[in-house]
């Protein structure tokens, strides 16, 4: 490594250190969003850019081919606005729920109590299970069969077929992704929390501050930098959603809990022809939409600390 | 003047209230906390509970609803002339007696019976009157059936899991951390650009870009081999973020003194950055062991070889066309998820301080 | 306004007990300083009378009033922190009225609370910075501020100078026994520091592992020590022990004598003063005559000889290789490798017996 | 020089050891060469290898059940089999490989089994409730009428329950007059396909089945519930033969069953066929020895020796009309297979044809999709219509 | 061994100068001290010499060789750090071995070398520990002992105390000039602290945004400052300045008038000394001739009377608001409110021009 070093100089040594993990990145992050932009503008099955035909606009035309744009029923490809829906319906909700959750228990896990590594390992504890294999586990429990309906019976209450109900169906799919993904969103929040001096809460005693106000004017904006990483993360989490409801629901009952990521993969991968193409223009719709999401969330965040 | 005083009597209630810590009671902010933290113990923890209960339910067991508690199997008996067991049943006969009699075969509403210390005498018992006779089992064919359904292959899919995850886990801590070294400590023109490819990535669903990743892996030639699992996940973005992060905290000075110690770049990155940047790598090292061993659609399409499947495609099998194996799929389930709270229960306290020391904040 | 009195005060932490008992009187007014070595308990004792810590036994009282039970926001006292602790995401003005808001006190009484305690401090034209826009010195003097507006009867201070460089903190010393001479109000003051434990208190109490070793007005301890600790402890550089023996010279003198050093006597004793196995001399640097002829007392050899310009420290070695530092005004002649000769001036020493109690001379 | 075939299939039965087994005769037959069979997860076969086809990756034979959609990676293996006895055997199914290409004469594998839908009933429930069990004949609204009778007089949960799968539901389309797809491969949309998703929809909406399957879940995901049947939570289950041996290991004794002739609709009594082919890729580096392996596998000896050891219903023609013992079944089963079996000559050409069809699958996802979002009213029947045609015309749009 | 000479040394950070020219001949085996206030270049400069910055122009010369292309590891430098930089990860025997192994240095030669250095510092007991569990002044000694066995030329020393608490400082300051009488290397130390440059320099460079105001020995600079600026900088604490003009008495004395004070003859003057306009007088604190008579001197007021024990800064007020700090050896009798009457001490002080140069007297 030394012969590197005198080879290409010490002033070019830190490319010698990213190229491993840059080329990784171009090849295999960058080069596929390369080639499905490729694909969304060519039509056929084909796997290889080279056996497709350009077709121009036409994917997106067939997205955007609608009577009535504030109606998806009469849209051609009606799902992927459906999808386009529930996403910006899941999103929002599943993020909120999802950071308040992790909020409040990382404050409780936060606080001088007994058995904290036990609480934060059962907290993480899904974190660790695949996706499959949640969805599997609550179908399993949320079905009419299910181990749920019969706690239910038990205590007695009338057995809900939950998973058949648009409404409950997409309540479950929420929870279950926030059951699955808390736990991490969890640790970071504990570990922003942490990095807030204890001598400050102290000195907020000392000024006579409620439980209450020493939450809100202390920790929620000591803890802002890392809200706002939890945030963007989740977001990005949330908008990827696609193993858990997959197996859950299928985007059932009907389509109130398809999503795009599933819909990108229903017409791009499990349908049959692979229709790459629709499903490269449906993705790079996504893309850009999380983009000028993220922009917006970089503007309001930079505008909002003036330090 | 002293104001402060005064407060005290007026807010005495309140002063009750949010009484806290040092004083020798539980205040009811505990309170709150503990009841929060137990249901979210039930929540979270009991379903994987019940699963691993559920795992050692025989399939009959399985399908009951409502369902059980506990595992329960049906009592049998040996009875002369008849191969297999027969299941017991308590009937309560027409007189209020109960009897113990092993079922024959049931048909419709009736039940044919016989007892076990006459087997010759065949009865017919109305099935609402015979109860069945149960005990509680643990199903450990379940795993046996396991291993030997999937035809003793396991070990096969344990250690290509444990391949994947190891390795991957090993060349992405060696690669992230090598990148976020140049990220962190260097200062040179295409810094910043090559942060933002690398980090922009993490916008990128895998399900979106799995077909063109699939075809690149293709063009390589990795096509049912484990490598090609490994390869396309190697360069997280959030790996190198995180590193990069802890990093920074790394004192420039620590490299200078190396520098004069004439310690190459590669040695300072191997003997002095690496072990400095450990909480944070041992972060980086849960979450890769956790995504790819969870990791499933990329295996399932690169993975094509019943040798190369990994565990978890080996657990999607028991979910196919005809039907889900529910036995199987516990078990299995169960076992995926043991070397995971393992590998948590010996991490898991580098978690929060990892995390914390990234610079999180 | 307010006397505060500790009454067998004990805080123990689980097993080990921190205090193991402290009686204290502080009248109103007054400006008591805590030294100790580190770990000896001070900021535990400070916290327990600001009511951040719990009292494990014994009682507080601020004006004859027990407040071992009050909240620590409704007992009248503010303390300054060592880390300032000022609220990093609001700005002076922020810091200074979120203690008042939170007593919900009338905008307009607290604005003008504010602006006196700025205009005290001299921090007005920093109302509207964040504390990281702030100097050490500043950022202080704004911890100071919070304290002020709420008005206390007592000022807690832990350590509140030590992250400050030297010179700010000569700056910051001054400004606070001036507030105190303005505000008039009780100051308990932690540090470690010498120099502002001399110059700053009205009395200063020594602590080691938890018990107070003596109170008294700084010069009262620093001419008068009780004890070896005490005579150690307070001073800076150290006062200067040598081991040894007394005995009674042929004319009735008093005779310190200690190995291999001829036996010195001792001016300006008290006949009283019998002869005594074990005794240990203890004379501060600047006690010393110093002097170049041969028998006009202990030679000892210059070690290194440091020049502050105003005065000179000379690092001296007594026969026996035992350091003895001196003071000399000035600049200093003396040179690595001069034997000079001493004896103590007049008065200016200290006894203490075997068991490290001062001895009355 | 040894060389290697590698033969996938599915992991679900105990094919890949039977096929195992005999291919040690053929390599003593053909010394140098290695055949390698592999059971690989249905998923794998479904999802991942028509995309590692299309890479020019995968093995050289594999079983595979999407025989149209698949057609342009197969290679011609007409020189290394017996062409004459193919034809003869597999006529049909042979030209379901063809896929589009309907002029071709191309023999393109070998039809291994043959698997057709079918109801199960719970005979204990029809005597429990003392209704008669319709003939062979009874129309689907005759099947509907007596479960829900069976189901109201016994308290069982549900009457009938269909798999979620575009495949059942073009056997109730079918029967109901659907055409599905014309001679030329185009989707048609008929009043048939009509009248059986308005019927589908309104047995939903009365309760006569379950809104779990077609209801709860969307897009193309394929949904069983079975265990409703094992449960006797359902009097009938609409599903497929490959369920069999479940229902002889997991029922057992707890109640009688039986499989049920195809219902009848206005226009036929069909089901829809399916069932696997081992086909040759056009990757293989050995074409001719993979044909001859597959020409090997399609000797009558052990053609007979793999179904009755499967207990599978054989696809080729003299089998049919033959039979096929199968010493390992039980007596019901053997029956059900019976029955099974007597269903094939009753199919309508347009489950033939659908099944051959390369657009298949696009149009069996386009109607479980559709149908669930009219069940959860998100689309009217008549849209739904619409929309299915779209669908697959898109699909053939990507395909072409 | 080893001068070190730089020539018209010049750095530039982008657009910024941050030296602007530095000149300066340092001999073999001087102890030079850098001095000045914060930013004005000093670790730059330090840091240029050891390589670890490049130099934007001019020249650095050892031993007559040019430098500047040399890398770090090569000059036969060695730095010691503020932080220490010691590898938190390896033992003390790591530490100090690390360089010696990166240059391939045969294991016994290294171990004598370690071993040395650890017999020379005192840490032999320590070698197997880490840094961590070291005391401050222990890591200080292993820095110095890491750049001790690369037997360097020249060492550098970047205010390698000003982490330490203020006993161990002086303990530090003595041992490093200790090292310095052993070793006998040329040794650069860059320090804040007026006590350890007033201590330890051979030789004092003083600077000021990067230019060199002055340069001598200690009490040089001390009594014989060039400018109004090393005047101020030079002694803890400040001389006091003066403003005011020069005139001639009746008498031919020169007498220093400023506003609002009587006229105050000069002793010791040179008569050369003319009238001048406007002056600074310069007087250091303990430079002063308390009187209590009236007429003695400029009556000033005592504000805050510091009482360290061994010595006393009585800070007063001029007329006219002018803080003069005075210092009284031994324990101070004046109190707050006393009025004091001061004049300069013999020949002991400054006068200063316009433009801020010492007039001779
Ligand atoms: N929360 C705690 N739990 C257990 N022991 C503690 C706790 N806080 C302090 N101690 C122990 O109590 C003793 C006194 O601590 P304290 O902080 O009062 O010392 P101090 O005099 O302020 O020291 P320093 O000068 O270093 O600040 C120490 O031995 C410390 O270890
Ligand atoms: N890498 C850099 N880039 C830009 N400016 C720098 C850099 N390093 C130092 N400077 C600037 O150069 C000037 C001199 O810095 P230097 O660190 O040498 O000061 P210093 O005398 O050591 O100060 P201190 O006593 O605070 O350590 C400062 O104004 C500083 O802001
Ligand atoms: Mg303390
Ligand atoms: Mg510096």
């Amino acid at each position: 490594m030394y012969g590197v070093q005198r080879l290409v100089g010490i002033k070019r040594m830190p490319w010698v250190f990213l190229i491993p993990n840059l080329t990784a990145v171009l090849l295999f992050a960058l080069l596929p969003v390369f080639i499905n932009i490729f694909y969304s503008v060519s039509g056929s099955d084909r796997l290889f850019p080279w056996d497709r035909t350009l077709i121009g606009g036409a994917n997106y035309a067939t997205l955007f081919d609608c009577t009535n744009y504030l109606d998806p029923s009469t849209c051609s490809r009606d799902l992927f606005w459906r999808a386009l829906g529930n996403t910006m319906v899941f999103v929002p909700i599943q993020v909120t729920v999802m950071i308040g959750v992790a909020l409040i228990t990382a404050l409780c896990l936060n606080r001088d109590i007994r058995g904290r590594g036990f609480f934060r390992g059962i907290f993480f504890f899904p974190v660790m299970l695949s996706p499959v294999v949640v969805a599997l586990m609550w179908q399993w429990i949320l079905q009419r069969n299910g181990a749920l309906n019969g706690l239910m019976g038990a205590v007695g209450l009338t057995p809900v077929n939950w998973l058949v109900f648009p409404n409950t169906a997409f309540f479950w799919s929420v929870f279950i992704t926030v059951w699955a993904h808390m736990g991490f969103y969890t640790i970071i929040l504990l570990a922003g929390l942490q990095a807030i001096p204890r001598d400050v809460y102290e000195a907020a005693r000392m000024d006579s501050a409620s439980p209450w106000r020493s939450f809100t004017k202390i920790t929620l904006p000591l803890l802002k930098p890392v809200l706002l990483v939890v945030f963007i993360l989740a977001v990005i989490r949330s908008v990827q959603t696609f193993d858990e409801l997959y197996v859950l629901t299928g985007g059932g009952p009907g389509s109130a809990t398809m999503l795009m990521v599933q819909y990108i993969y229903e017409v791009g991968f499990a349908s049959q022809p692979r229709n790459f193409g629709l499903a490269a223009a449906a993705s790079l719709l996504l893309g850009l939409a999380l983009l000028i999401f993220t922009a917006i969330q970089m503007r309001i965040s930079r505008g909002g600390t003036d330090d | 003047m002293t104001d402060l005083g005064m407060v005290k009597s007026g807010s005495s209630i309140g002063a009750f209230i949010t009484r806290r810590r040092g004083r020798k009671r539980l205040d009811w902010t505990d309170w709150l906390t503990y009841v929060y933290l137990l249901a979210g113990l039930v929540i979270m923890f009991t379903p994987v509970l019940w699963v691993v209960v559920s795992s050692f339910k025989t399939p009959a067991n399985l399908t009951e609803f409502p369902p059980t508690l506990l595992p329960y199997a049906a009592e049998t008996v040996i009875v002369e002339g008849y191969d297999d067991p027969l299941p017991l049943f308590d009937v309560t006969t027409d007189e209020g007696e109960t009897v113990r009699l092993a079922q024959l075969r049931r048909v419709g509403i009736n039940a044919q019976m016989i007892d076990p210390a006459n087997p010759e005498e065949r009865l017919t018992i109305p099935v609402e009157n015979a109860e069945p006779v149960r005990q509680i089992y643990l199903a450990g064919e379940n795993y046996t059936n396991l291993l030997s359904s999937t035809g003793g292959m396991i070990w096969r899919y344990v250690f290509n899991s444990l391949f994947i995850t190891v390795v991957a886990t090993i060349i992405t801590l060696i690669m992230n951390s090598m990148a976020a070294f140049a990220l962190s400590k260097y200062r040179f023109r295409g810094s910043n650009m090559a942060l933002v490819a690398i980090l922009a990535t993490l916008m990128i669903p895998a399900t979106v870009v799995l077909v063109p990743t699939y075809m690149i892996v293709a063009q390589l030639g990795l096509v049912g081999n484990l490598w090609g699992v490994i390869l396309p996940t190697v360069a997280t973005p959030t790996g190198v973020f995180l590193l990069r992060q802890y990093m920074l905290t790394i004192p420039d000075e620590l490299i200078e003194a190396a520098r004069m110690d004439h310690a190459s770049e590669w040695r300072i990155f191997w003997r002095i950055i690496l072990p400095l940047s450990a909480p944070a790598l041992a972060v980086v090292a849960i979450f890769s062991i956790l995504s790819r061993w969870n990791d499933f659609l990329l295996p399932l399409v690169v993975l094509t070889r019943r040798e190369s499947y990994t565990l978890q495609l080996a657990l999607a099998s028991f979910q196919t066309e005809y039907g889900i194996r529910y036995d199987l799929l516990l078990a299995m389930t169960t076992l995926t998820a043991l070397p995971l709270a393992f590998a948590f229960i010996f991490l898991q306290r580098y978690i929060t301080s990892g995390i914390a020391s990234t610079g999180i904040k | 306004m307010a006397n505060l009195t500790l009454e067998n005060l004990k805080k123990s932490f689980g097993v080990v007990e921190v205090i193991p008992g402290v009686d204290l009187e502080i009248n109103d007014g007054e400006f008591v300083v805590f030294v100790g070595p580190s770990g000896c308990g001070k900021s535990t004792l400070l916290r327990m009378i600001a009511g951040l810590e719990g009292v494990s036994d014994g009682d507080i009282r601020i004006d004859s009033a027990s407040v071992v039970n009050t909240p620590a926001a409704d007992r009248g006292v503010a303390m300054v922190f060592q880390s300032y602790a000022l609220y990093p995401h609001m700005t002076v003005r922020e810091n200074l009225s979120f203690g008042l808001e939170n007593i919900r006190m009338a905008r307009p009484e607290i604005e003008r609370r504010v602006s006196d305690a700025a205009q005290l401090l001299q921090i007005e034209q920093f109302l509207e910075r964040r504390p990281k826009q702030l100097s050490g010195g500043q950022r202080q003097r704004v911890a100071i501020g919070r304290a002020i507006t709420r008005d206390p009867k007592i000022f807690l201070f832990d350590e509140p100078l030590s992250n400050l460089d030297a010179e700010l903190r000569v700056l910051m010393r001054i400004e606070i026994t001036k507030l105190h001479e303005r505000l008039g109000n009780t100051m308990i003051y932690v540090t470690h520091d010498q120099i502002e434990a001399m110059t700053m208190a009205d009395k200063i109490v020594v602590l080691r592992k938890g018990v107070i070793e003596q109170v008294g007005a700084p010069l009262d301890l620093y001419n008068n020590p009780r004890n070896l600790f005490v005579a150690g402890f307070i001073g800076s550089p150290r006062m200067n022990f040598i081991e040894g023996s007394l005995s009674h010279s042929d004319t009735g003198q008093i005779m310190f004598e200690a190995e291999g050093l001829q036996p010195l006597p001792l001016p300006d004793t008290n006949p009283s003063l019998g002869a005594r196995e074990r005794v240990t001399l203890g004379v501060r640097p600047e006690d010393f005559v110093i002097s170049r002829e041969v028998g006009a007392g202990w030679p000892v050899t210059v070690g290194v000889a440091e020049q502050y310009g105003a005065s000179s420290y000379l690092h001296c070695t007594l026969k026996g290789d035992i350091p003895v530092l001196i003071h000399e005004a000035g600049q200093s002649l003396a040179r690595r490798g001069d034997v000079l000769h001493i004896a103590p001036r007049g008065s200016q020493w200290h006894l203490f017996d075997a068991d490290g109690l001062a001895v009355g001379r | 020089v040894g060389q290697t075939i590698t033969l996938w299939t599915d992991d679900t039965g105990t094919g890949g050891e039977i096929f195992a087994e005999m291919a040690e005769q053929f390599e003593s037959e053909n010394p140098g060469v290695d055949v390698v069979v592999e059971e690989v997860s249905y998923q794998t076969l479904v999802e991942s290898l028509p995309v590692q086809l299309e890479a020019g990756e995968g093995p050289d034979i594999a079983v595979i059940t999407d025989l149209g959609g698949l057609s342009r990676f197969y290679v011609d293996i007409t020189d290394s089999v017996d062409a004459e006895y193919f034809e003869q055997e597999w006529g049909q199914t042979l030209g379901w490989l063809r896929g589009d290409d309907t002029e071709s004469t191309a023999i393109y594998g070998m039809p291994t089994t043959l698997t057709v839908n079918g109801g199960y009933v719970n005979l204990t429930l029809f005597e429990q409730a003392g209704v008669p069990v319709p003939e062979e004949g009874a129309t689907w609204e005759e099947w509907a009428e007596a479960t829900r009778q069976v189901a109201e007089a016994t308290g069982t949960d549900f009457p009938m329950e269909m798999d979620r799968s575009g495949h059942r539901f073009a056997s109730l389309a079918i029967s109901y007059g659907a055409e599905l797809v014309d001679e030329a491969g185009n989707p048609v949309v008929d009043d048939g396909l009509k009248a059986a998703i308005e019927q589908f929809v309104a047995w939903h909406q009365d309760g006569t089945m379950p809104m779990d399957l077609w209801g709860a879940v969307g897009g193309a995901t394929h949904r069983e519930l079975f265990s409703d049947f094992l449960n006797a939570a359902t009097v009938m289950y609409f599903g497929g033969s490959w369920t069999l041996a479940q229902m002889d290991t997991e029922v057992g004794d707890l109640f009688d069953w039986a499989v049920v002739p195809a219902p009848c609709g206005p226009s036929s009594c069909t089901v829809m066929p399916g069932g696997g082919a081992m086909t040759v890729f056009n990757h293989s580096e050995n074409p001719d020895i993979a044909g001859q392996l597959v020409d090997f596998y399609a000797r009558p000896e052990n053609l007979d020796y793999y179904i009755s050891r499967e207990v599978e219903i054989p696809s080729a023609v003299s089998q049919i009309e033959n039979g096929v013992e199968y010493p390992s079944a039980s007596e019901r089963t053997s029956e059900a297979l019976a029955t099974f079996i007597a269903q094939i000559p009753k199919m309508d050409d347009a489950a033939y044809r659908f099944q051959g069809w390369r657009y298949q699958r696009a149009m069996m996802n386009a109607m479980t999709t559709r149908i669930s979002q009219v069940l959860n009213n998100e689309l009217t029947v008549d849209e739904a219509l619409v929309r299915i045609e779209e669908d697959v015309n898109l699909a053939i749009q990507a395909g072409g």
